[in-house]
C-alpha cells in the first residue's frame, strides 16, 4: 500500500515538474475540459467540496458549476444521466467517490453504458467516463474498501483502465475521452499522493497495452494500480537474493493485454499475479486461466496468485495489513516458482 | 357550419384520422405480433400494447422530430407513433438485419437514433436516467429540445424515479414524464405496490407540474402533451404527465392472468381508444365506415409487405456476433 | 412552588439531567475522539455528532430497551444514546477486541446486538431497508416493537429512501424514520440537492405522518419522539421526524469545510442543545454550575478510564483474520 | 440449453414420483414454509402471480398475503427487507424474479447481507436464502440473459448454490435456510419444465460438495446449473468416439469443494470448464486458477474453457446459439485436451 512512485516507460526530453498522481489527474480533468467544450464533471461533491479526495479542488472556480457539475446522492441516476448526455453528444466524466458505491450505478453501467450500442445495432454511441477511487488500505473498513474493477473487467463493452504511475494518471483520461465507447478509471485511493515529476507538456498516452516497468528474466510479476508499487518493492527484495523479476504493470484491465503478458512469461517462465481484490473470482484468476491456455507450455511453475484475503476488510490496521497483498508475501511466492513451485 | 368554418377544420380532420391511423396502425402491428408469436415466427418477450395506443400518438403528436424519446420494453406503440418505418420494426421483431436495430435488439429493443428514438429498455425505471441525461446535453448546449420519457406506474416504486425526478426538478430539464398508468405492474396492482395511488400528487411533491389525463382519448392526452411540452420548451422545468390507460392483453406472452378479473378487462375495453376516436369521428361525418375500412386494408396490406420483407431479409452472420460490442479499432 | 409541586418536579428534573448528562457524554467522548484522532490513535473514517447530541439523546429516550434502532457512519451518538457502555464503544475506536464489534468495525461500525442495536452503516441510505426489514419481523410476529432508524438529509436523494419510504407505508410497518436534516451531505447544501427541501413534506407524500422538529432542542425531540413512537406502536404505521439540527465540525476528519461560511457555523453554535439544556437547568436551578462541572468530571474520568482500558486491551489476533466471514463448520 | 434430465447421486428405494425442477422447487419451497412458522416467501409477483416462472403457482392461496408477499418493483428495498428480517429472527427465502435485476440489489447483499457478521465482530446473524432465476437461453437479449452467479461467487460472506438436478431443486432450499449464513440460489431458467421423477421422500440434501454426475477417465469436464445438461450431452458424444468423460457439477459456486475437483483431474489429467458466463472474469477463470495452483504437475493438457461470448446477448436465435456455450464445442474443447492440448 505504499505511494512509492514507479517511473512510467515514457521518455521525452523537455522540462520535468514535480507533481503528485493527484496533481496530474486534476491536470488531465483541466486540460480535458479546456479542449473540449462538450466535456464536463459531474459528481457528488465535485464541486464546492472540491472532491473527497481533492481531485477537482479549484476546478469549480476556474469552470463554473454547470461543468463541475455537483450531483445530489444518487449513484444510479447521475452516472445513467452521464450516459444519456453521453448518447446526445456530450463527453461526459462522471466521478463515483469510491467503488463501494458504484454498485448502486451497477444497473446502468451493465445494461446501458455496456449494451446500448449493441442493442442498438451499432446505432447509440456512449463516449463516457467514469473515473472511481478503488481499494483499500486507510482503514476504513468492511463497506469501504472494496476492490471491484475486476468485476467490471468482466463486461463486454466497456474499457477498464487503471493508472498506476503519475505518467499514466496524466494522460490515461485524454484517451479515454477520444474512444467512442465507455471507459471506465480506477484511481487507487493511497496513491493520490504519490510525489514525483513529469514533463512539462506530459500528455495522452496510450490505453491499450501493458507496461514492463522493470525488465527481468526469472519469473514475471504481473500486478496494476494500488499493488504496482509493493510489486516493484517486492522485484527489489528479490534482486538482493540474486532473483531478477520482471514487473508487468496490466493498465489496460479489459482488455487485457495478451501479448505482454505472455510474451512476459515466455521469457521468464515463471508468474506471480498480485490483484488486491478478494482472490476468489478476482481479476487475477482471469490472469492465471489466461497463462493456462496461452503460457502453459512456457511455465515452469504454477503461476502463482498473491491476492486480497477473503474477508469484509476489518478496521485495525495490523488486520488490514494482514489482509492485503504484501511484499514479503509476492516475494515469497516468486521464491516458490522460481523453485518449481515443489517447495 | 359555414363554409369557412368547414374549411379550418379541414387540417383538424386529416389531424385526427391521422391519430386514428396510426393508433390502428399501432393495434394493426401488435394484433399480428401475436399472431407471429402463437406461430413461433417471433420469440423472445414481446409485450403487447393493445388498449394503451392513445398515449403513444397523443404524446408523439404533440414532440417535433427534433425532440428525444426514451421508451421501455412495451416499445412497439412508442416506436411506430414516432415515426419508425413499420417494416423497420417488424424486420426486428424476426432478427434481421434490416430491423431497426439491425435484429440485435428485438422488440423490448428498439433503436432509431436518426429518429431521435432512444431505444426500449427492459429494465424497470432503466431509461429514466437516460432522458435525464438527453436533457441535460440539450440544456447544457442550449438546445430547445423536450425529451418524452415513457414508464409505467411499476417504475414509480422503483428509487431511480425517485433519483430521477429530484435531478430533473432540481436541475430544472426538459424532461417530459409521460406515466402509463396502467393499473398493473405484470401482476401486482398499483394499490398493493403504492402506499400513494395518486402518481401525479407524487410526482408533484418534487415540485414539477403534474397532473393525471385521460389516457383512454387520444385528443386528450395530444391536448394535455401539447401544452406541458409547450412548458417544458419554453424553460419551465420538466413536467409529468400521469396517463390512465389499460392493457387489454397479458402483461407479455407468458401470462394466464391470474391477477384480474375477466370482467374489469371488459369494463375498460368499453374505452377502447381506437374505437373512441373512430366512432367520433364517424358520428362528424369526419372518416365514414368506409374510409374507416379503406385505411385498414391499406395497414393490412401495409403490414403483409412489412412481414414479407421481414421473412426475405437477410440474418446477421454468426461471424458477426461479436460486432457492436466496441466500435471497430481505428486502423 | 408547593413542596408537592417540587416533588412531582423531581422525577422530571431527574430525568433532564440525564438528557443532559447523555448528550454531554457524547460531546466529550467526541472531543476526545478528535484529539485522538489527531495523535494518531485512533484511525479511518470518523464522523463526529457534535452539535446533533439532542436527536440521538431525545430520540432514544422515548424508546424502550426492547425497540431497535439502525443508525449510520455517524454513529457515536446513537450508540451511547442506546446505553452502549462508552468503554465498549471507545474500545472499538481502537480496534480492540474488547470493542462493541470486538474492533472489527471502527467508528462508523459500532452494533450491540444485545441492546438491538443494530449499526452503524457507511453507505448512505443502506440500513433503510434493514429498519424496514426488522420491522417487518417485528410485525409478522406481532411484536409489539418499534424500530427507529437515523439517516441523513443526505439520504433522502438516494433511490433506497423512496423505496423504503414506499414499502413502510405500504405495508404499515412500526418504523420510525429519523431524518437528521444538518443540511449538508458533506460539502452539498440541501438546496443544492433536494428540489423540494421541505422533507416532512417529502415523506407525508407517501401518506405516512411526517413534521419537522427542532432537533437542537432535546426536549422538543423527546416530545416528538415519544407521540410518534406512541402511535407507531399503537399500529399507526410509519411515522417520520426531520429533526432539523446542524453539525457543528467538519463532515469528517478530511475536510477543509470550503462550502459553508464560519458565521453560519457560529450563528448555529448560539443554539448549541448541550448550552442550550444545561441554561434552562441552571436557570430554574435544577442543575447548578457545580452540578454540571460534576457531572462533567465525572464522564472525563469515564472517559479517561475508557481509554486506559481501550490502550491496555487486546487486539483480535492475525491468525483470525478471517474469522467471522462464515459462521463456523458444525462440527 | 437443453433441460435433458441429470440424475442426482442420491439413491433410494422410495416410491418415486413424476415431477418436474419447477415443481420440486415449488415443494421446496412448501415444505420449508410448513416446517419453519419464521420462514416467508417475498418478491415480484411471487403472489397472485404465481412467479414469474410460475414457481410459487398456488402457494398465496395456501400460506395467504403474509407468507406469500408480492413486494412492489424496488429490488434494493425488498432484498434489504429480507436481510433485515434474517437479522430479527426469521427466515426470509427472498425472491428475485431474474438475476438481471438483481445488480439493483447488489449494494445490499454486498455491504450488509455478506457483511453484517463480520463487521459486527460476529453479532450479526443474516440466515436468509435468496434465490433468483439466472442464464440466457429464451432469446430475451441483451438485458435479461445474464448470468453473473460467478460475480456472487466473489462475495466473502455468502454461499452461492447452483442446483442443476431435480434433486437439488428439491433439497438445497431446505438446508440453506438451516445455514446461519446468506445463500444464494440460481436457478437457470431453461432447467424449469425439465421433467424426471424423485423418491416421494425426496428432501434435504448437502450443499457443500461438488458432485460427479458420471465417471470417466480421460477428461474432467467441469460445470453447474444450465450448462450440466449440455456438458452431459458432449460427454455422451465423447463416448461415441471413445473418449471417456467425467462430469463434475459444482452444485456449491461458494466455497469451490477444491477436493472434487482436483481429485477428478487428478484422475483424468485434463480439464474443460464449462460456463455459461461471459468467458473474462468468468467463475470458470477462477476454476482454471485453481487448477492451476492444485492441479498443474497433474494436467497433461492446459484447462480449457467453454464460455459465453463476449457480447450483450443479441435476440436473433441463431447468435444467442452462437454466443452460448454448444457441445461441440465441449467435444472439440475435450479433444484438444485429450490430444495434449497441442492441436
Ligand atoms: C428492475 C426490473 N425488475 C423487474 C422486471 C420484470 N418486469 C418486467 S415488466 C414488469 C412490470 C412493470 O410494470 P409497469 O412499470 O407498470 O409497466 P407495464 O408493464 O404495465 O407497461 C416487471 C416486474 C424488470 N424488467 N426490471
Ligand atoms: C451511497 C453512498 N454514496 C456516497 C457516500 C459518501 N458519503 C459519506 S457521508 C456522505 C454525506 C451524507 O450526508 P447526510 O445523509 O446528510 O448525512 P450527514 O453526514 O450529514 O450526517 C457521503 C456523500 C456514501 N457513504 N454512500
Ligand atoms: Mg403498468
Ligand atoms: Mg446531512
Amino acid at each position: 500500500m505504499t505511494g512509492t512512485e514507479v517511473t512510467g516507460t515514457e521518455v521525452t526530453s523537455t522540462e520535468m515538474v514535480k507533481t503528485t498522481y493527484r496533481e496530474a489527474m486534476r491536470d488531465a480533468i483541466r486540460e480535458a475540459l479546456q479542449r473540449d467544450d462538450r466535456v464536463f464533471l459531474m459528481g457528488e461533491d465535485v464541486g464546492r467540496y472540491g472532491g473527497c479526495f481533492a481531485v477537482s479542488l479549484g476546478l469549480l472556480a476556474e469552470f463554473g458549476p454547470e461543468r463541475i457539475r455537483d450531483t445530489p446522492l444518487s449513484e444510479s441516476a447521475f452516472v445513467g444521466a452521464g450516459i444519456g448526455a453521453a448518447l446526445a453528444g456530450m463527453r461526459p466524466i462522471v466521478e463515483i467517490m469510491t467503488v463501494n458505491f458504484s454498485l448502486l450505478a451497477l444497473d446502468q453501467i451493465m445494461n446501458n453504458a455496456a449494451t446500448l450500442l449493441h442493442m442498438s445495432g451499432g446505432q447509440c454511441n456512449v463516449p463516457l467516463v467514469i473515473r472511481m477511487t478503488t481499494g483499500a488500505g486507510r482503514q476504513v473498513a468492511a463497506q469501504h474498501s472494496h476492490s471491484l474493477e475486476g468485476w467490471y473487467a468482466h463486461i463486454p463493452g466497456i474499457r477498464v483502465l487503471a493508472p498506476a504511475t503519475l505518467a499514466d494518471a496524466r494522460g490515461m483520461l485524454w484517451t479515454a475521452l477520444q474512444d467512442p465507447d465507455p471507459v471506465l478509471i480506477f484511481e487507487h485511493g493511497s496513491l493520490y499522493n504519490m510525489p514525483g515529476t513529469l514533463p512539462a507538456d506530459a500528455g495522452a498516452v496510450d490505453i491499450r497495452s501493458a507496461a514492463v516497468r522493470r525488465a527481468g528474466t526469472d519469473v514475471s510479476l504481473i500486478t496494476y494500480g494500488g499493488t504496482l508499487g509493493t510489486t516493484c518493492a517486492a522485484a527489489d527484495a528479490l534482486a538482493g537474493d540474486g532473483i531478477d523479476a520482471e514487473v508487468v504493470d496490466l493498465r489496460s484491465l479489459r482488455p487485457l493485454d495478451d501479448e505482454t503478458i505472455s510474451g512476459s512469461v515466455a521469457r521468464t517462465h515463471r508468474a506471480v499475479v498480485v490483484d488486491e481484490g478478494w482472490r476468489t473470482g478476482s481479476l487475477a484468476a482471469e490472469v492465471c486461466a489466461r497463462l493456462m491456455e496461452q503460457a502453459f507450455w512456457d511455465l515452469d511453475a504454477p503461476a502463482e496468485r498473491v491476492c486480497g484475503a477473503e474477508v469484509p476488510m476489518p478496521y485495525p490496521r495490523h488486520l488490514e495489513e494482514a489482509a492485503l497483498p504484501r511484499a514479503e508475501a509476492i516475494v515469497a511466492a516468486a521464491r516458490r516458482a522460481v523453485g518449481g513451485g515443489l517447495t | 357550419m359555414s363554409t369557412a368554418a368547414a374549411k379550418a377544420l379541414q387540417p383538424r380532420a386529416a389531424h385526427q384520422r391521422d391519430l386514428l391511423r396510426q393508433m390502428l396502425a399501432i393495434r394493426r402491428f401488435e394484433d399480428t405480433c401475436a399472431e407471429l408469436y402463437s406461430a413461433g415466427e417471433i420469440r423472445g418477450f414481446v409485450h403487447l400494447y393493445i388498449g394503451e395506443e392513445a398515449v403513444a400518438v397523443g404524446v408523439s403528436a404533440a414532440l417535433t422530430a427534433d425532440d428525444s424519446i426514451v421508451s421501455t420494453y412495451r416499445d412497439h406503440g412508442h416506436a411506430l407513433a414516432r415515426g419508425l418505418p413499420l417494416d423497420s420494426v417488424m424486420a426486428e421483431m424476426y432478427g434481421k438485419t434490416t430491423g431497426c436495430s439491425r435484429g440485435r435488439g428485438g422488440s423490448m429493443h428498439l433503436f432509431d437514433v436518426s429518429r431521435r428514438f432512444y431505444g426500449g429498455n427492459a429494465i424497470v425505471g432503466g431509461g429514466l436516467p437516460l432522458a435525464v441525461g438527453i436533457a441535460l446535453a440539450d440544456k447544457l448546449r442550449g438546445d430547445s429540445r423536450v425529451t418524452a420519457c415513457f414508464f409505467g406506474d411499476g417504475a414509480v416504486a422503483e428509487g431511480e424515479f425517485h433519483e430521477c425526478m429530484n435531478l430533473a426538478a432540481l436541475w430544472d430539464l426538459p424532461v417530459l414524464f409521460c406515466c402509463e398508468n396502467n393499473l398493473y405492474a405484470m401482476g401486482t396492482a398499483l394499490v398493493r405496490a403504492q402506499a400513494q395511488t395518486d402518481l401525479a400528487l407524487r410526482a408533484g411533491s418534487y415540485g414539477m407540474p403534474a397532473w393525471p389525463v385521460d389516457g383512454m382519448d387520444v385528443l386528450a392526452v395530444e391536448h394535455a402533451a401539447r401544452s406541458a411540452v409547450g412548458a417544458v420548451r419554453a424553460g419551465g422545468g420538466p413536467h409529468f404527465l400521469e396517463l390512465r390507460t389499460y392493457r387489454f392483453r397479458a402483461h407479455s406472452m407468458y401470462d394466464p392472468e391470474l391477477y384480474r378479473d375477466k370482467s374489469e378487462v371488459q369494463e375498460w375495453k368499453k374505452r377502447d381508444p381506437v374505437a373512441l376516436l373512430a366512432g367520433r369521428l364517424r358520428d362528424s361525418g369526419e372518416c365514414t365506415d368506409a374510409e374507416f375500412q379503406a385505411m385498414s386494408d391499406e395497414l393490412t396490406a401495409e403490414i403483409d409487405a412489412a412481414i414479407a420483407a421481414a421473412r426475405a431479409a437477410p440474418v446477421e452472420p454468426v461471424a458477426d456476433l461479436t460486432r457492436f460490442v466496441y466500435h471497430p479499432e481505428p486502423k
